[in-house]
């Protein structure tokens, strides 16, 4: 049953392989926005890309997460969920995963490339990716709690990331902190430890709070 | 096989402060029929939430073997298959695959008899369509096959019929027929009675709740 | 003949399998003498030296990456108004080609641009809209490959196209509009080209050998397109089966 | 008939009215995340802020264009948009305009105010608000361009925006380049020119593309 | 009132290189009730849609007065009223503003029938409802009361009677008889054959394309 779930879930990612590169494209996109706005003052952006990197998954994990369980929703899916006598945490869990395995971690791949790029020192990209790494599953986790929350609701497509970008927050504060650390020399263990204590807290709640945010929402 | 019940017991419901159904009671056993029936709007597809779990009573309790559902530490569902208005289908998903992913929420499926479900139900040659490329009929069909894949003994069903043709119909009664010699429980909600000559048929006749 | 008739697909499909066969032998002899010509016989230039030899694959490609943009868009809007089935089929089989001249110009001026400019990148406006051409190119094969009915794809990619139209003139205006690091137009101004003659013929000639790979590569794709589209019909089946 | 119209359109929106708060509440969110991640160097900041402001307007049309047809679609009002006998081009019209309205505008409205709070001079601000005027109508026009292409397909949040966003390109070159000419004092009204002369094309075009791309995108 | 002719001529529909149906022909004149039957995925949702323009036909016309549709600049609808599988209703409205909203979109409409229509139909109760508070069947009872709203000729219906009870079926049947008296043409796809004891009904019986 259980390599069923992981097998449906993947194979919605993997179905159209384009997919995978769809978070990149974006990647590059937004990227190559901010020059066009900031201007193409080079050492401006190269202060601000590290910045520019989190910002741009920040937004990934937002588009991403937006109206996540919206069709499930409207086909009746949740439902499925709510009556199923499996373990429905391991497939929230799942769907967590997979999420930001297609989307935040594509992009991760090619953090060293980008940074290569834009010349980053290596030690500043490794920090980088890290956080970026410990980060964006919390980030992910967030946003789809978020649209679990606001399952119900007119379609509003602004609200749920108005909801959550203020639980965003202390991941960004930490990421921002353990690269301006390592950027000034300065340790950056300890924001790091933060970060994944942050994870583990978060990622094994989460599909319990999820399953039972479902209910709520759904008990109308 | 252990005998079942499945009890509703006084319940009542309101929402948004409307009531929708009061003191509603009946129980189901081994090998019964439920026919659930009533006007548009009277409550059926409310009462049959509330029967797995999904929608909470304001009073009365719905039993399972005599204790209360909410007591079951979630696992009452082992016994219960619940398929409701809307078909529950990934339109990412091919029919087949549709049947896959949810037979892996019932612990109780043989993924093995998919094909054989579908075969019932007539739309093997469908087996690899996007749920999005086949008729609304036939997509009603889909989340019907999930009964024969599943093993359980409730089967609770909110409006089976709709969009179904004659021939499908008859191959629904039938299946319906079966799952009673074997003991099992169905319980629907139909505004057209498919089992006008079966026996062990229950009625729930709801009124208007207002 | 009438075009209907040269815009059959059955037509094309039976009338191209020696035409494209050749066509490859053909494309690669003129590439060889190309290339022969551009690193050997051109004289080597005053300011950049050797390095400026790598225009004669840079510049082609660039050109051919906004040429195959028009020529998708222009087949698209055929297809579209006129319901002319090749078109679709030769619209959507631009933009992998496409999108592989666009690769060709951004790597070549990457590797160009570190000698002339010091550094492989620069946010100019040229270079990063040169890049979104390549992002509007995926987007129109991503988003075919994404729907399952390819009649309704190619419809619904030629409508992206024709109105992706708008970031060509950007793309080519940029370097006058905006002050950047970018070369100038030096070979498509009007008047007198400021490159000198015996750069410029085998810039020319490779221009030409650019466009003849499009055909070859296109009239290739195109009947792969048609076989993928028609294997089921009545005629591929007979014509195969020969 | 045409007011009826209207009046409903609004009311979508008028409804619950912290919807008209919830914009530039995002709007407030995203500004103030950018200074958490990229640190908070004043000068820095002052050089980017109004890059900032234009990338968070970008944000907000590529989130509320996201899927803006979905809704419509799977209850089956485009059907209905498509069999009617009245001018449905005016209705696409009113939809992009109120959508516009309820996103876009409330953040213009605040741009002096956040102008004051960033200490941007005055004539640097009143041409990022008209950059910001003629050019977000256009965005959102694409944005919604873009849902109705991907109307029909696989729940897939990233692929809209990969769509539209090189559309957006030209907008944001006359833009930026509109802001950097004040802000180092060379005349920006060409730049201004063109951006009009942009809304002027794409806003009474896009009704009568609106609907055609529907008609393609549901005669599936 | 000029008399109204709609007819299908010889139409062909693929989809994905599927045939779906081939050489459909009926023609449907004043007074006329068509009901199309057939299995489940023959093809009825296509061709009603392709009769109101939304989906392309491969190989055929329809006409209205003689004239093909594609000529018709866009207006041959001021004539047809359709309503599809989908409610079209809009989960934000609430009941009557769903109401007047779908009206905009129909010349013919009289706003001030809305109130009537919804009485019609016994879902006045439920005008201020939001539509997702509604039952299933109401919410079918309220996209119908759009054919009491609009003045149309021709109505287009797909599967009209899903999920309705059997007062709502005898009210939706008078309807379309009422509309016939009045010389108004119904086209509806059904499995459920309301038009057991009615004139002038042409049959459309469509087999299965494979
Ligand atoms: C990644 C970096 C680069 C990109 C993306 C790029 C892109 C382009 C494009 C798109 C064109 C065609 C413009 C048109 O016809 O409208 C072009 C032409 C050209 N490029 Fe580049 N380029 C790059 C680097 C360079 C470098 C480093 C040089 C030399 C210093 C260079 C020299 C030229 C020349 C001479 C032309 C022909 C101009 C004309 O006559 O139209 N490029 N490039
Ligand atoms: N959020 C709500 N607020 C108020 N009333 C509600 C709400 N949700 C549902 N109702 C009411 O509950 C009643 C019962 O709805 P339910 O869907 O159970 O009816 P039903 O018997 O299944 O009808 P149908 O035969 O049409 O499917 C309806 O009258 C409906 O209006
Ligand atoms: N994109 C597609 N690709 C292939 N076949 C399709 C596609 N879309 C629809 N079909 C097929 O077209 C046929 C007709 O579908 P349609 O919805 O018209 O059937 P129907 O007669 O209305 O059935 P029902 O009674 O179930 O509503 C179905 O068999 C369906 O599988
Ligand atoms: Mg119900
Ligand atoms: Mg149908």
């Amino acid at each position: 049953m259980i390599n069923m779930l992981v097998k449906k879930e993947l194979a919605l990612y993997f179905r159209n392989l384009n997919n995978i590169f769809l978070p990149l494209v974006f990647f590059f996109l937004i990227i190559s926005i901010f020059p066009l706005v900031l201007g193409p003052e080079k050492n401006l952006f190269d202060k601000i890309i590290p910045g520019i990197i989190w910002i741009t998954a920040i937004l990934t994990t937002i588009l991403t997460s937006n109206n996540f369980f919206k069709d499930d929703f409207n086909n009746g899916i949740i439902e499925i969920y709510l009556t199923s006598d499996m373990s429905v945490e391991l497939v929230l869990f799942l769907k967590i995963i997979s999420c930001w395995f297609f989307t935040c971690f594509p992009i991760l791949i090619f953090i060293p490339l980008v940074s290569l790029l834009f010349s980053i020192p290596f030690q500043n990209s490794m920090v980088i990716l890290l956080t970026l790494f410990i980060g964006t599953p919390v980030l992910i986790s967030i946003g789809i709690f978020g649209s679990a929350l606001t399952l119900g609701l007119a379609k509003n497509n602004i609200l749920t990331p108005v909801i959550i970008i203020p639980f965003y927050i202390p991941v960004l504060i930490f990421s921002a902190s353990a690269i301006e650390a390592v950027s000034t020399g300065l340790p950056f263990e300890m924001q790091i430890y933060i970060l994944a204590a942050l994870l583990i807290l978060v990622l094994p709640i989460m599909p319990y709070l999820l399953k039972y945010t479902l209910g709520l929402s759904i008990n109308n | 096989m252990k005998s079942t019940e499945i009890s509703v017991n006084s319940a009542t419901c309101y929402k948004n402060n409307n009531l929708i159904f009061s003191d509603v009671s009946i129980s189901y056993n081994d090998g019964d029929i439920g026919i659930i029936m009533g006007p548009n709007g009277c409550g059926k597809t409310t009462l049959i939430r509330s029967i797995c779990g999904i929608q909470a009573l304001d009073e009365g309790q719905i039993l399972l073997d005599k204790i209360d559902i909410k007591n079951h530490n979630n696992n009452y569902m082992d016994k219960i298959i619940y398929i409701g208005h809307k078909n529950s289908l990934n339109n990412d998903f091919s029919v087949y695959e549709n049947l896959e992913y949810l037979s892996a929420f019932d612990s109780s499926s043989k993924i093995n008899k998919i094909n054989e479900a579908m075969k019932y139900f007539d739309i093997y040659k469908y087996r690899n369509y996007m749920v999005s490329e086949i008729s609304e009929g036939n997509k009603k069909k889909v989340s019907l096959a999930r009964l024969l894949i599943s093993q359980k003994k409730v089967w609770i069903l909110d409006e089976p019929l709709s969009y179904l043709d004659d021939t499908a119909v008859n191959i629904f009664t039938n299946l319906v027929l079966n799952h009673q010699k074997k003991g099992g429980i169905t319980i629907a909600s139909t505004h057209y009675d498919f089992s006008k000559n079966i026996n062990n048929v229950k009625y729930l006749n709801m009124d208007p709740g207002r | 003949m009438n075009i209907s008739k040269i815009a059959n697909l059955k037509f094309f499909y039976t009338n191209t399998r020696k035409i494209s066969y050749y066509m490859s032998f053909f494309v690669m002899i003129l590439f060889i003498i190309g290339i022969y010509w551009g690193l050997f016989i051109a004289p080597e230039d005053y300011l950049q030296g050797d390095s400026y030899r790598i225009m004669y694959m840079h510049v082609p490609a660039a050109w051919l990456s906004l040429q195959t943009y028009m020529v998708m868009a222009i087949t698209g809007f055929i297809a579209l108004v006129w319901k002319i089935k090749i078109m679709e089929i030769i619209s959507i089989q631009c933009a992998p080609i496409g999108a592989l001249f666009t690769i060709i110009a951004l790597v070549t001026g990457m590797v160009w641009g570190k000698p002339t400019w010091g550094t492989y990148w620069v946010w100019d406006a040229r270079l990063t809209s040169e890049l979104i051409l390549l992002f509007l190119y995926i987007g129109v094969m991503v988003l075919y490959a994404s729907i399952n009915d390819k009649r309704q794809a190619v419809k619904i990619t030629s409508l992206l196209a024709i109105i992706g139209l708008i970031n060509i003139p950007i793309i080519h205006y940029s370097v006058e509009w905006w002050n950047t690091l970018h070369q100038g137009p030096t070979v498509t101004k009007f008047d007198k080209p400021s490159a000198h003659t015996t750069m410029l013929y085998p810039l020319l000639y490779m221009f030409i050998v650019f466009n003849i790979y499009f055909i070859t590569v296109i009239i290739k794709r195109v009947r792969l397109g048609i076989y993928a589209r028609e294997k089921n019909s009545k005629w591929m089946e007979e014509y195969t089966d020969d």
